[in-house]
């Protein structure tokens, strides 16, 4: 999966650069997240704007990170979701799970 | 909740393929790959390409056109990871086929099956990594069934067009 | 020019799609729609998702993706037209298949046939409105082969991937 | 077919609104040119800017179009393709046959 990472200060960036997270990708993320815990950075932020496509393994890889993020005392936040993925956040009710935002500025300001 | 519904007619036309058939408005696609997540993405944009070329307005069609592309991964996932065990030597059969408004989708894998009748009424807590899949193919579809094939097990979901 | 293969192996997960087989890197793709040219499209995508879904790089891939989709465009719109008559009663079969490096495309009309090998030596003039669909198919394909099919006759284009 | 048919003075600006030009739609630009032609105009630019493919019949309207207006003593000229569709061109050596513009300005200001 190509993940474009930017660190701004305590917060890091994650942009997701594919059209489609799936089973096939959505592993390299969970496991670049799981990296940056490791590293003691748990303020992450994830732009969406590309992604045309998630499936529930790619919910999967963004509640992981949630979840560790949160037990780190740190929070991962969304932004930039096009409006079929927003969809896909409200069939599976996660969008009351993830704190998500209109832009990466909104979601960066939010800390 | 089971639901049944007669596969036999749907499916006429695969075997008789090339025959002469007065039948004008089936559309019937069929797709064999290995059994990979990499061809994940060929298949979801296949599905696309038919919910695209189906008689509705733009807006439905990128609609519809996600949704069997959401379906069609969350089941080949399935058939892949779960069933055929993430074998590379296996392989997952995909048919996708359109007649009289009923559209249906079905996931051949060779796997010795599971009780999708106890999974489908539990839904993922929201802070479960997995488990949405299945759940995601019911809120979907209006027909699914699971049951035994002659190489393995078939998911037949069935959706009515409008 | 007509040009002979094996066309028995490269079918051989047709009929037994979804036996246990050993075959990791086959790619099926088989597809019947009406007799009308609005399906063009929809296979032309199918087509290009293939290409896309294939190990080349992103220029090659566009290449290969818009040599797919006009071949089987070309020979879905004779099968189509001229094969079956504009007959929106009648179909079109097409398969599309990958295996050890070769990509297959095989065209099912319900015609009663035609000399290719008379057509494929002539070029349409500069002026000519139509001829150009055969002997685009014979530059972008490596082997072409027209014959009788169990119920009409089946034209059978190959390419060597590189 | 979608068309945006526009007269800028002796020229009539035909621009197709289409990604796919094939044996299904191309007959309706045929159609649409024969019919400014019975009118008396015979310069036409076609603008394939949206065009993403053609194939042979897509080709043969485009013929159709061309010996028609220099029949008239007009001329059809082509402008804005993108890079696939061009090389459709020299595939079956029609780039030869037809005027070819980069742009709809050049196109109008070559007549
Ligand atoms: N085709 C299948 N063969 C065997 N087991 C399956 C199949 N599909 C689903 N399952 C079982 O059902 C469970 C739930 O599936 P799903 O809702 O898709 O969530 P997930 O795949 O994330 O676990 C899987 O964990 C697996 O145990
Ligand atoms: N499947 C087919 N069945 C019968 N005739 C065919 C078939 N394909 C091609 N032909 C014949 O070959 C001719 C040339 O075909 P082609 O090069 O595609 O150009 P066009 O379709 O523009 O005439 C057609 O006009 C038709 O007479």
């Amino acid at each position: 999966m190509l993940l474009n990472i930017q660190e701004q200060g305590e917060i890091v960036k994650i942009e997701v650069k594919e059209e489609r997270m799936d089973a096939h990708n959505s592993g390299d993320l969970k496991e670049q997240m799981l990296q940056l815990f490791d590293e003691g950075k748990c303020n992450l932020v994830i732009d969406l704007s590309a992604v045309r496509f998630v499936d529930s393994s790619g919910l999967g890889a963004l509640v992981s990170g949630f979840k560790n993020a949160s037990a780190r005392d740190g929070s991962l936040k969304l932004c930039s979701l096009q409006p079929q993925v927003r969809s896909m956040f409200e069939l599976t009710r996660l969008h009351r799970v993830f704190e998500i935002f209109i832009s990466v500025e909104e979601a960066l300001e939010s800390f | 909740m089971k639901k049944h519904w007669k596969a036999s007619k749907a499916f006429a036309s695969v075997n008789s393929a090339g025959k002469k058939v007065t039948m004008s408005k089936k559309i019937e696609i069929d797709i064999t790959v290995p059994n990979q997540t990499k061809y994940l993405a060929v298949i979801g944009k296949i599905a696309e390409s038919l919910a695209h070329s189906l008689g509705y307005f733009s807006d439905d069609k990128l609609e519809l056109a996600y949704q069997l592309n959401l379906v069609l991964t969350e089941a080949m996932t399935n058939a892949i990871c779960h069933a055929n065990e993430c074998d590379p030597n296996k392989e997952v059969k995909v048919s996708l086929s359109v007649a009289d408004n009923q559209l249906k989708i079905c996931v051949f894998d060779q796997g010795s099956g599971f009780d999708i009748d106890a999974l489908s009424k539990i839904e993922a807590c929201d802070t479960d990594e997995g488990g949405r899949g299945v759940p995601i193919i019911f809120k979907l579809m209006d027909q699914v069934e699971y049951k035994k094939s002659a190489t393995g097990h078939v998911l037949e979901m069935l959706k009515f067009l409008k």
